[in-house]
């Protein structure tokens, strides 16, 4: 049993790691037509793994209301929100599901009305975060917070039309901070991190890394 | 009698958001139809929301419950019409269970059915060690289809530009500097990131420079976090204020 | 993608919050974010912890944390991967771990030989990239350009 | 001066609201000269010809829309007024409502049809492997569209079997998209691409600028009222501009009136 469980899934990342990498430099016909079966597979997985999400965000709920917990009743709004639309989405305006699409159902009214204000909303509240914390916590502390706030400042006024009117300078320097200083270092970042992205890939082949297995025997 | 006090708020606030959305209606500046209506619940939804700010509440708890179920009804019905339906249910299931289809079934679907079902199979006790084998395809093939274009793409591509010569001539002074500095901030950012050599001396030096580098471009970033979060709350304020309320034009 | 998924996974793991990992959707983060965030500024505004860490990979919630800890005079140490997310740590934290050097520490402080010798090769790399960009730069500065024919043969 | 650091943050929630809010209402122009990268994706379609096939991917969902819904906008009416062939499609799940509204509702403004002049795919998951997938054969990425069109019908993908026949691919990001689309994407199947990011990932997009790996950018709502400004269609973005420069200014006094009173009261304590 230890065979099929930690073996065959280690021989399984080997496979597929050394098959694609190889792939990559054949520019054989039949090598693009593995690239071409393996990638429309590896999406059709992908689609499945909505459910685990699906799943334990539905199951969160679930034992909170099981078990009562404090505000519980509020997962009862998670439900009837799902419930709800999904109830619109399968019934796809008269047509049931089976159906191509429809456009202008309730399903997309629920979208529209519902999904869209709210989603959009919880993420703005932040702006009045950011405007608290500017007013009480952003302090220059150390030479490192010092250079990090002007830049922050130079930035924020050289990319908003009243900096123009201020100085035709500040849009120039915002620039050129963006373009050179702010260039470089993200490239220097962006390059570190690509070395450990392509370690990380190196160890999952060769089964090093093996966190994926999750955990037990 | 705190208690009282908030309850009353709570009240107050629904009513005068009853009131308001009535006159729009009777006035005529809400068109009275689906739109309208649901113009009125994305309003109430965004109001509920920023009442976060002033306290935590029943209304905010609400609305963001809510957005979370509908949200989640919205993902699976699409996964179904966008990924199930066209991708497996028309091409293989349909063609295996009714004679008049045209096209013969894609028998080959089955294969990474069975491995996404696999993967669901993570949340049984007895047979969750399927899913593994799920993970290893998944996790195998992105590590190898990664190594070789992560190199082509964000390695090579990356250095090319500034392998750039310094003076070739028709350049400006300025932009000449721009190149060297551009060079000396990927370098000294390289050379702080590497932890097994001692940062004394030279590299102790340049390591410093990195440090200036990084932190002028996290100023950067942190410019146009402040911007995009507000940009969010200005596009919000004008929902309220002319899809809702009608005074913008 | 999947990969990167398995290591922000692995990291909410490490920094004992596995509840809050979300595999693509943000929504999914959204519904606990900022009951999460709330929770945790009461206890610090309740208790006034001497420090505070903030250890692993942070979404928008970092901001409101980082700035609640530091109204409440405590010392912050904060280490995140999350680059969107660090300018706030630098300005409200006393100290800061930068990307890398969450993994660098952790590994010289386990030192754990399998981590430090991953560490070790991507330093061998860096320092490679490095001795490209200067002889690169110098010799098409001087008219050979054949180290960036090299790379366009790619 | 410390007593002033430790007013009720509710004060400062409502001088943004207030200043937001008085900003839109009050109507004064603001110049809004585009910048290189915005240029750069302008430039681009001006330079196709008639009838080139350009992707946009709708890579957000309602949590970004203020700062993408916009660009999106902007990009398509530039799109349409200059006969290009239009498609669309995203990675993420709560997008499609959002791509589709655009979409048609900018169409319905030049007369043009769906599936002739443009289509919209809809959402595939997989990114890496749907990229790759699109990149060896469109038709087995997306074999219907988003109603459910079988898409070898399609006149409007005539011409098109793969990611190397797109003549520019236009990315709206709200997460890692671009550097999904630059490596799996365009290092191999060779197309242009553009994008339209959130401002907070817009500086982490430099270096790809420099690299040409990336022919343009828009970066956050300015971004979309540079374009919006460019195409002379003035919308949301660009009245936006007017409470984003007020707000601005304002955190900006916050910052400095903050360290002002930070350092003064250390100062006082330590002498």
């Amino acid at each position: 049993m230890n065979f099929l469980k930690r073996t065959v899934p280690l021989v399984i990342a080997f496979v597929m790691g050394v098959l694609m990498a190889m792939q990559y430099y054949v520019p054989h016909k039949l090598s693009q037509d593995l690239l071409e079966v393996v990638s429309r597979w590896d999406r059709i997985i992908a689609g499945f793994a909505v459910f685990i999400g699906a799943y334990s965000l539905f199951h969160l709920h679930w034992t909170r209301i099981k078990r009562k917990v404090e505000g519980w009743g509020y997962s009862i709004f998670v439900y009837f929100g799902a419930i709800i639309t999904l109830i619109f989405g399968f019934l796809n305006g008269g047509k049931f599901f089976w159906n191509d699409k429809q456009q202008g159902t309730m399903f997309d009214w629920l979208y529209y009305y519902v999904q869209v204000p709210a989603g959009a909303t919880i993420f703005s509240i932040l702006a009045f975060f950011i405007a608290s914390a500017a007013y009480r916590t952003f302090r220059a502390r150390t030479n490192e917070s010092t250079v990090l706030l002007i830049a922050a400042v130079l930035v924020m006024l050289g990319r908003v039309p009243i900096g123009n009117y201020i100085s035709q300078y500040i849009p120039a320097i915002a620039d050129w901070i963006m373009a050179v200083p702010n260039l470089a270092a993200k490239r220097g970042i962006l390059l570190g991190v690509s070395l450990g992205a392509i370690a990380t890939s190196l160890k999952i082949i060769f089964g090093i890394e093996r966190s994926y297995l999750g955990g037990g025997d | 009698m705190r208690k009282d006090s908030n309850f009353f708020i709570l009240v107050g606030t629904i009513g005068l958001f009853v009131c308001i959305n009535i006159f729009l209606m009777a006035s005529g500046k809400l068109p009275f139809s689906s739109d309208g209506f649901g113009i009125i619940l994305g309003a109430g939804l965004t109001l509920a929301i920023y009442s976060f700010l002033y306290k935590d509440n029943p209304a905010f708890k609400i609305a963001e419950n809510l957005y979370v179920g509908v949200s989640l009804g919205y993902t699976i019905i699409i996964t179904w019409f966008n990924f199930l339906k066209p991708d497996l249910y028309d091409p293989l299931i349909v063609p295996m269970f009714s004679k008049a289809a045209e096209k013969a079934p894609q028998y080959a679907l089955i294969f990474p059915s069975l491995l996404g079902i696999f993967m669901l199979l993570r949340f049984s006790r007895k047979l969750s060690w399927l899913s593994r084998w799920t993970f290893a395809f998944v996790v195998g093939l992105g590590a190898g289809v990664s190594i070789p274009r992560v190199i082509s793409a964000f390695i090579l591509e990356q250095i090319k530009p500034s392998l750039h010569p310094v003076f070739s001539g028709g350049e400006t002074i300025l932009s000449s500097i721009n190149t060297l500095l551009i060079m000396l901030g990927v370098i000294s950012v390289l050379i702080y990131f590497i932890f097994s050599v001692e940062h004394k001396g030279a590299i102790g030096k340049v390591s410093k420079i990195g440090i200036w580098f990084l932190m002028i471009s996290f100023g950067a970033s942190f410019g146009y976090t402040v911007m995009g979060r507000l940009s969010l709350l200005i596009g919000r304020i004008q929902f309220l204020l002319r899809d809702w309320l009608n005074i913008l034009q | 993608m999947s990969v990167s998924q398995e290591v922000v996974k692995e990291s909410y793991l490490e920094a004992g919050r596995p509840d809050a990992y979300n595999s693509d959707n943000v929504f999914l983060v959204a519904s606990e974010q900022f009951p999460y965030v709330a929770a945790v500024g009461g206890i610090m505004t309740r208790e006034k912890p001497a420090a505070n860490f903030f250890i692993g990979y942070f979404y928008a919630e970092a901001l409101i944390l980082a700035e609640t800890g530091s109204t409440t005079g405590a010392i912050q140490i904060a280490g995140t991967d999350a680059y969107t997310q660090l300018p706030f740590f630098i300005t409200t934290c006393d100290y800061t771990l930068i990307g890398e050097e969450l993994y660098a520490a952790s590994a010289y402080l386990s030192r754990e030989p399998m981590l430090m010798g991953t560490l070790r090769a991507q330093d061998v790399g860096k320092g490679i990239l490095i001795i490209i960009l200067i002889l690169g730069t110098i010799l098409a500065s001087f008219g050979l350009v054949f180290i960036t024919h090299l790379f366009e043969a790619f | 001066m410390e007593r002033f650091l430790r007013i009720d943050r509710r004060i400062i929630f409502a001088i943004i609201t207030v200043a937001v809010i008085v900003s839109l209402i009050l109507r004064f122009e603001l110049p809004i000269p585009p910048s290189e990268p915005v240029q750069g994706v302008y430039g681009k379609i001006e330079s196709l010809p008639k009838g080139s096939h350009v992707m946009i991917a709708f890579d957000y969902d309602p949590s970004s829309k203020e700062e993408l819904q916009p660009m999106a906008i902007a990009f398509l009416h530039h799109c349409f007024s200059r006969d290009l062939k239009v498609i669309g499609m995203t990675h993420y799940t709560g997008a499609p409502g959002l791509a589709d509204q655009a979409m048609t509702s900018v169409a319905n403004q030049y007369q043009k049809k769906p599936g002739e002049d443009y289509a919209f795919l809809g959402y595939k998951p997989g990114a890496a492997s749907l990229i790759i997938n699109m990149g060896e054969n469109l038709y087995s990425a997306f074999p219907k569209d988003f109603y459910g069109n079988d898409t070898t019908t399609l006149p409007v993908l005539q011409g098109v079997d793969s990611l190397r026949e797109i003549d520019f691919l236009f990315d709206l990001a709200a997460g890692t998209t671009i550097e999904t689309w630059i490596v799996f994407g365009k290092e191999k199947y060779k197309f242009e691409l553009g994008a339209g990011c959130t401002a907070v990932m817009g500086p982490d997009m430099y270096p790809f600028l420099q690299s040409k790996q990336l022919s343009g950018l828009l970066g956050g709502l300015k971004g979309a009222a540079e374009y919006e400004a460019l195409v002379g269609k003035k919308a949301n973005a660009v009245s936006g501009m007017r409470p984003q420069s007020v707000v601005h200014v304002i955190i900006i006094l916050f910052v400095i009136f903050g360290n002002i009173v930070y350092f003064t009261s250390r100062r006082a304590r330590h002498a």
